[in-house]
Parts: structure tokens; C-alpha cells; sequence
């Protein structure tokens, strides 16, 4: 039993979180990992929704394209609204969230704003932070969940739309952000942390059948390795079963 | 356009609140049609929009707007989606302040808003999404900025030249977020009486702050209830009647977005839209508000070229979501 | 038809009230200023109380004696809690604002804190500033209501609990007030305002049977005078009889 | 404890986000008994009370920490009522910070609060009823002050040691009204479900902040509802589950106070009270503590002492008033 490389994303994502937590979930992939994990080791886990949802219930064949939209607050037990739900996150209250992006450095920092050119006149105009700023900057930790490439992983970010450990060392608590940071990059080759020092990206898992030199080759920054590099279990039937079984119409597994 | 200072007008709370106490706060009649709630905004204003992407946006009053054919307005909402697009390809635009603009996941990138932004017709003003939220809460609350911890050590800083402020207490250097005081709100809800206590189910998005933000407050509702209905449940309103200058009566004011619990959003409609602009870029946006904002005389007109049958789908799709 | 202080008191506060307008009640005579006022010249007033209540109906024979009971809310149109209630008055919504005292200076400061002693040890502690403190700050405009005693009118409240214009002059203003302030003084005896530089009480009218050296009796302090002081007119058969079904127990119109 | 300066634990906003931090926020089971949801209040806590003086109050959690016997608390209640008394004469509290204290104007001015004020027993620190609310406020968002136009050139100032901040924009001055980051709170809702999730009718007071600005929540509720009830009116949620700690099924929870809706105050209660008091002071608070806090067993037992015609009447008083 294979998995594509959403499928792998979204089992490696899950497995991050520990019961007992609140986590902010974007849509798509983040989305099903959360629920996967609430099936598994997290029953306890409450999954927070940037368009002002509280613990939804994702319907099988009517997941949100957007986190403002009844398929995203299907089920909810509360609907606080957007800016109280962000301010639960600065209190505190949210222990994870999960973000991607276009562009990711060594230090963690995310792209989703410009590429090229002057900010005020682009090369690419991306769509913008949404909430990806507010996540990075006010969870307790933060996991990045992207596909792992080259164009990706780029040595520095054209624009820092949501800092992770800034340019290293303790410049992310010098820029005001007193809590939270990047703690995981969750990508198809697999699992990454920080340097605690230097704060640089580093090797922490490889998934099943990835070699070292693979990694480095799409990763466009020199990775350091961590202490022991181990290597991930692959998903088992039972993580894909339940996993498929949110996405039947397989509108993000792929 | 692409200065990085705040416009003072932004978060002038003095002037603001001078504004407002000039303004009769009336508990009487709302009651207007949508051409008198548009006549009231102006070429230049600072529009904040309700809702929240394709949720609750006041679809009606954005067709009004441009059918009114204002511009150089500046539009201001959290996440944006078709109506900023309209306003562009109108030319009614000249900035939008946003943490977020395109459609959904399967449509990808605005191509409309990268063709307007990267050729630097439209100026682009970004902030996180929390940050726009306090952005209206300051100004709801009538104070020039809220302190706070997002948005640090993060380029959007320079974008919109927010300045940090120093916590008297801890020392601590935080986020000063400025005020936003807009020049008219626009907004789309559930029911309202014809005092204009309007009332919001689910998701109540950031309406309430922007409602008490701008100067001039225009709502369009799906449903006008009785004056009693409004005393039977205080605890459901979320915007009173003496902030509200105009109320218009437009059931699917929303449509083809959403509006919680009565009809989901046409994501039909966004694919075909997108199609065509796939096909011919902003050509394709002209076409469709000549076919959809101009061309009707009347929101019933605009409503039939959905047609009734596809209107009673997306109501069922929404029950379905939230019975 | 004669009335009585507090009658007297009601009416005269009630044709402060212009129409389409918002107006911060207490419970008491304001409350029933306010609803007389909605009966007659204002239509179209908004009562707001602080317990976090929009437009109230008060129903007669069931009066509220706080600010936090169903009868404060009866057939309100919105609830929308306490802190934001009185946000609405910070923004500039609140035209008006009734307040009362147990003390009551020259220049409008009242004190419903402490009198005598220390702060933390005081000869007689009163029960506070509830709203009031919050009303005189924010309000456009502050109209104070108060039987007209001398051990009321001192020429130095011993505690300042809700600032007028403090010191007098711009001194409001330099303590970072920057709004609103007290317009005028309805007491049983007159009207008062306050003269435009020196920011002193100064009386603007009598009411019918009083006269200037009887007021100046009452008050602890010398009171200026306006540029024409004039007589009240007396409070109608009409205006009474509205008042007088809206607390037909005489719970508070003695 | 006269001391005019702020203690550094009400507005320490990045200590109080560590303790969030560092404890569980479960969406599971929250149901416990009363006995258990007191002892989560331990001596010389800093304890914020929900509702508004004699509405909502969480009497049973009060005479719950009154019959654990604590002492050296802090009270915080932006209007106290009786069960400020209550604390006084125990000698649970030694300090209550609040707007306003007494009962209701046909009973005057408290003079159990005159009795331990005047003598320097208990302190009473004074913050306007906005400021309170804003103190509550910006702990629930996690910052160390919000900026207001209020309380500015009181004597008030002087009291609570309140700062003042620099806009940053308009260079104004404005209040810093400080956090205020309670230790427990204490709460009586309507409603919630056995995962904490807390509905509340009415006016919401001031509980909605105080939960998200406490370290430990504490709830009582009128009614323990299905999963499926609050998952059909998420829009009726106020309190999130993984917010509350201990959760507590509590019928007429607030009793003699009002919960709206349900029950009003008993005010025949309340004047044969400050009756007793008026007749033999402080000794009189004693005697009512021991008939209806010490005495009964449990909250049926104290219940049983105002007889259930009276509470039927109070309900029936309630629906005349909300129907």
C-alpha cells in the first residue's frame, strides 16, 4: 500500500501532534492531518480554523476550499470570529499550527507575498499571508508542511511574510516575537528541526527510500544533520485507510 | 501610491470621533433602496467590506458601487476575493488593503489581481490577518492603535509602516497596530428590523468591528424582521440601529458567495469565471460585469440569471451543512 | 398639580434630550428622564445603561434598581455586554451621559469614593464609581442630576471619582481627556452650566418659586451667573402625568 | 496592601502566557463535582468573579471557597454584591478590587464594605467599571495594556497606579489600562456540555474575557446540554471547552442572584439581609453564613432553604420580563 506524496504529508503531519492540544489548521492537507491525528493518538485534540471556527467536524466528500465557508465550520462548537480566534493564539491557547509556502529558507522564514522586483510592483504577486503571519508568530509551535523542492528551500526568502527564526541565533526574540518559532518541516523527503544555537535547518528523519544526498540535491541551502538522523516509519494501512476515508473524492491527497 | 507611510487619516482617532459626533445617531427608519445606500459613497472613499472572502460579502452593494461607477476608491477587507477583482477590472480601485486575495485552493493565484498589482495599476497594502482585525478593533474601540505581538520581525512591517510601542509596565517592546477608521462600511446580513439592529448567525466574520469603525455604515439584509422580533432575542444583534445610516432589503445579497445557513457558495460559477479568465485575462472580467452588474436593471434581474432551480440547490447545500 | 423634587428633577433632566440621539441612563430619575423624554420631543433617543444594555422599553411597576437586572433589560435591542457597551460611548456613539454624586465641585468633579481620611482608610467609604467615572470621560456631553443640598455643592470634592473640567480652564483637557466634559447641572433648585474660560458653575436658570439667594444658600461655593438667567418653565400637567405612569409605585418620584 | 503600585503578577503578560503554555488544553471531559472544582482555589489566589453584581454570579463555586475556608484572597468583580460581603466577614479576602460595591439603591451603601474599608481590614482598590473591563480585556488578549481615554485625571489614577502610554501616530497621551491576569475565575453560565463549551442568554457581562484572561476556569451551569446541542448553535458559544478546567451542573447556581431568563433576584431576600445587617452588623453576615453557606450539606439543602414556591415565582417573575 503506497502512499502519494499528499498522502505521506498529511500521515508524517499527524503523527506531530499530541493529545490534549489545540491546533491552528489550515485547509487541505493540514486539515487532514489534524483529523487523522484527532482519530489516532489525539482524541482530545481540538482543531482551530482561521475563519473563526472552533472544533469543526470534517464532512467526507465536503471539505473547505477556504477557511471561511460552511464545509470549514461543519459541526463547529464555536465560531468566536476571526480576530478573537487569532487573539486565542496570542493568549496562548494554541499549541500548533500548521503552515506551507512558496518560498522557505534555512532559518524557516515563509514566502507568500512577493517574488522578484519591488514589493510594489512584482515580478509575482502571491496571494498574501492570510493568517500564516499571525500563526508564526503567535503559537507555541509551528510546523511547516510543504512538498520538498529545490525552487522551495532557497538560501533567503525575496520577502519575510512570516518569520520562523528570523536570521538565526536569537534575532527572532530580538524582532519582538517573544514566544513561539518553527519547530518541524514536515516535507515529502522528510523530517527537518532547527539548530537550537544557530537556528539553521537541519536533518532530522528520512523517509522511506530517501537518501541524504536527495534531500540536499532539492534543498537549495546547506542542511546540517541532526545529532542522530533516524529514519520514518512509512504510513501504515491503517493511517491510509482512515486518512482516504476523509477524502474520498481524493480532492487533496492526489 | 507606493509610499510605505500610514495615511494619518487611518488611524485619526480625534477626527474620527469628531466625525461621529457630528452624525445623528438616529434609533429611526433605515429603510432605503440600494441606489440611495450607494449614492452615499464617494469617489476616493476608504470602503471596508464585510464579510469574509467569498462569506457574507455585500455582493449587492459592491454591483451598486459599480454601477455607480465611483473610483479611486481604496478597499479594505481581510481576505479578498471576486468583488476586489470587479473593482479592479472596473477601474474603480486604486488600493486595496488586504492579508489575502484570490479565490479558493482549486482556482490558484488572482490572475486578475497579479495583472493589476504586478503592472502596478493597483497598489497591493498588506497585513496579516489578525493585524487588520485589531486594525478595525482600534477604531471600533476609538483608540489610534491596539498593541500586539503579531506581525514583528516580518517584512509586511515596511509595507504598511506599522511602528512598535513600548509597554510602560514590562518595557517590552510591542506591535503599535494603527487604528483603521473607514469612510463607509458595507455589509450583508442576515436580518435586520427597519431601525436597523442587525443580527448575524454563524461566523460573524469582523462586521461588527467595521461597523463601528467607518463613518457611514450601509447594510444590506436578507430578511427585515418586525421590531418585536428584534426585542424577542437581544442577545442575537451584533451591530444596533443608531450606527446604521442606510438598510436595503436584498434577499441572496450575497450571491454567488455565501451567507451561512441560507446558501453556500456557486463554486460552479467561480470555475466558469475563472475558465474564462484562464481563456482571455481581464477581457473576460469586463464581459462578466457587463453581463452581471450592468446589464441587470435590478438585483431580481441579476438573481435570474443565476435561475431560481440553482438558487434552491445552494440553499439545500446549506442546510445540509448546518442543519 | 404640583411636583415633587424628584418629579421636578426628572422633567427638567428629560428636556435636555434632544431627538435622534443616544443618551447613557442610570437607574433612578435619569432612567425615567430618558423614557419621558422618548415619550415627548425625542422619539427617536436611544437609552443605553452600562450593564451592557441597547434600548431598553422600562415597564412601569417594574423599574430596575441596578444597572444589571432583566429589568434594566426589558425588551432591549441589543445586549452586548459591559466593556463594549461603554466602548460604544469611547468611539463618540454616546451623545449624552446623566450622572449623579454625593459630591459635586465648582467645576463640576464629583466624588462618589471616599470622604475624609485616607484613600486606603477612609472616614467614609462610599460605594464608588461604578460607570460614572467612565461616563464623565467619555460621553459628548455629561449632564449632572442632583437634589441641590450645600453639603452636596463643595467648593473641594475630597476625592475627584469622574473629572469635569477638573481645575478648571483647559485643565481637562491637559489630563488627557480629550472629549466631552459636563454641559450642564440640573438640580432642584435650577439649571447650571459652566462659564467658557474659567470652566466655574455658573447658574443658567431658577426654577419657578426659587430664587438666586436661596441657590447661593444651598451651595458651598460663590456661583457666577450667566449672561441672562432665566426662569425655568414649571413642569407641566402633560409632562407629569407621563411621569408619573412610568412609576406608578413612586419607587422613585417620592 | 495599601500600596499604590501595581503588582507585577496582574500585568506579567508573557509569565501568564508561559503558565497557559505549560498546561493541557483538552477538549475532553470537564465534569467534576463541586467539592473538586474548589479546590483548584488555593489561599492568597487572585480570583475573578463572572457575572455582575447580583446577576450571574457563581454562587455555588462562592460558598464552595467559603466553606474550603480560604483566606488572603484578592477579589476582582467590576460590581461587587453580597458574596463581596460574604468574603469580608469570613475573612476569606484580603483585597477586592472593583467599581462599585453595595447591593442596590433601596439598600444604601454597603456597610459590611464600610465596616472592613473604614477599618483597613480588607483594601479596596478602585478602577472605573471600563477600565475593569479593559484590565480583564487585554489579558484575555494576551498583552500587557490596552489604551483608553478613560479614568485620566481622576484621583482614581493614584489608586491603582494606572500608566499612561504614548500613541505612537499621534503622539497623544493615553491611559495603559493594565492587565489584569486573575489566578482563577469563576464563572455561572446557562449552559455548556461535559467538554466545557459555555452558552450564556442575555447580557454576557464581562465572563467571556475573564476565562480567556484567568490561569484556572472554573464553571457552574444552569443546564449540562448534548455534544449535538452545542455543535447545532456554535454561534451560541461563548466559552471554548479547552479554556474550562473544572465544570459543575448547578441548577439556580447564581440563586439569590438572577441568571437571566431563568430566575430574577430575590429581592425580598436581599432587604430582610441588609435588614439584619442594619440591626446587628457584621454578627448578622456571620449568622447567614452559617444557616445557608456552612450548614447545608449541599446545594439542594441550600436551596431548600428559600422553598421551592419562591423559586418557582422567581422564574416565573423572570419569564414575565424576557418573554
Amino acid at each position: 500500500m503506497t502512499a502519494t506524496p499528499s498522502e505521506l504529508l498529511a500521515v508524517m503531519a499527524s503523527r506531530e501532534l499530541r493529545d490534549d492540544t489545540t491546533v491552528f489548521a489550515g485547509v487541505g492537507v493540514p486539515l487532514l492531518a489534524a483529523a487523522l491525528a484527532q482519530q489516532r493518538q489525539a482524541p482530545r485534540l481540538t482543531m482551530v480554523i482561521e475563519g473563526g471556527i472552533i472544533g469543526p467536524r470534517i464532512r467526507p466528500g465536503r471539505l473547505p476550499i477556504s477557511t471561511n465557508e460552511m464545509r470549514a465550520a461543519h459541526r463547529a462548537q464555536m465560531l468566536p470570529g476571526i480576530t478573537d480566534t487569532f487573539l486565542f493564539a496570542q493568549r496562548g491557547f494554541l499549541d500548533y499550527g500548521f503552515m506551507g509556502g512558496a518560498q522557505i529558507d534555512q532559518y524557516g522564514n515563509v514566502n507568500t507575498s512577493v517574488l522578484g522586483g519591488d514589493y510594489w510592483k512584482p515580478k509575482v504577486r502571491l496571494p498574501g499571508t492570510g493568517g500564516a503571519n499571525d500563526i508564526a508568530s503567535l503559537c507555541k509551535e509551528v510546523i511547516i508542511v510543504t512538498a520538498h523542492e529545490a525552487r522551495r528551500f532557497v538560501p533567503k526568502v525575496d520577502f519575510v511574510t512570516s518569520p520562523a527564526w528570523r536570521d538565526g541565533g536569537d534575532s527572532r526574540r530580538r524582532s519582538g516575537l517573544l514566544f513561539g518559532g518553527v519547530s518541524r518541516v514536515v516535507t515529502t523527503l522528510g523530517i527537518f528541526g532547527f539548530e537550537p544555537e544557530s537556528r539553521r535547518m537541519r536533518l532530522e528523519a528520512l523517509h522511506p527510500g530517501v537518501t541524504r544526498a536527495e534531500v540536499q540535491a532539492h534543498t537549495g541551502f546547506p542542511l546540517l544533520d541532526a545529532p542522530h538522523v533516524t529514519a520514518t516509519a512509512p504510513p501504515t494501512p491503517d493511517e491510509l485507510d482512515m486518512l482516504r476515508a476523509l477524502d474520498p473524492e481524493r480532492r487533496f491527497l492526489g | 501610491m507606493g509610499d510605505p507611510d500610514l495615511r494619518a487619516s487611518e488611524w485619526d482617532f480625534v477626527a474620527a470621533r469628531r466625525r461621529l459626533e457630528s452624525k445623528a445617531k438616529s434609533a429611526g427608519e433605515k429603510l432605503t433602496s440600494i441606489e440611495d445606500a450607494g449614492s452615499r459613497v464617494a469617489d476616493a472613499d476608504r470602503i471596508a467590506v464585510g464579510g469574509c472572502l467569498f462569506s457574507r460579502t455585500p455582493m449587492a452593494l459592491i454591483r451598486e458601487i459599480l454601477r455607480q461607477r465611483r473610483h479611486g476608491l481604496t478597499l479594505v477587507r481581510n481576505l479578498m476575493c471576486t468583488e476586489g477583482e470587479f473593482m479592479m477590472v472596473a477601474g474603480a480601485v486604486e488600493r486595496v488593503m488586504t492579508a489575502w486575495m484570490s479565490i479558493g485552493l482549486p482556482w490558484g493565484v488572482s490572475k486578475i489581481m497579479r495583472h493589476y498589482v504586478e503592472s502596478g495599476a493597483v497598489a497591493l497594502e498588506e497585513w496579516s490577518h489578525l493585524a487588520l482585525g485589531l486594525r478595525f478593533r482600534a477604531a471600533a474601540m476609538g483608540v489610534p492603535f491596539l498593541p500586539a505581538l503579531t506581525m514583528l520581525g516580518s517584512d509586511l512591517v515596511g509595507v504598511g509602516g506599522m511602528k512598535t510601542v513600548t509597554d510602560p509596565y514590562s518595557g517590552e517592546s510591542l506591535a503599535a497596530v494603527p487604528a483603521l477608521f473607514p469612510d463607509v462600511a458595507v455589509l450583508h446580513v442576515h436580518r435586520a428590523d427597519r431601525f436597523g439592529n442587525c443580527q448575524i448567525d454563524g461566523y460573524p466574520h469582523m462586521d461588527a468591528d467595521i461597523a463601528r469603525a467607518a463613518a457611514t455604515v450601509l447594510v444590506t439584509a436578507e430578511e427585515i424582521i418586525g421590531e418585536d422580533e428584534t426585542r424577542r432575542h437581544p442577545d442575537r444583534t451584533v451591530i444596533p440601529g443608531f450606527v446604521v445610516d442606510a438598510l436595503v432589503h436584498v434577499p441572496f445579497g450575497s450571491y454567488p458567495h455565501e451567507c451561512y445557513g441560507l446558501y453556500e457558495a456557486d463554486y460552479d460559477h467561480f470555475a466558469a469565471y475563472t475558465t474564462a479568465i484562464d481563456a482571455r485575462g481581464p477581457a473576460a472580467v469586463t464581459d462578466y460585469l457587463d453581463r452581471y452588474v450592468f446589464a441587470p436593471a435590478g438585483f431580481d434581474d441579476y438573481l435570474a440569471l443565476f435561475g431560481g432551480e440553482r438558487l434552491a440547490t445552494q440553499q439545500r447545500l446549506a442546510r445540509e451543512l448546518t442543519a
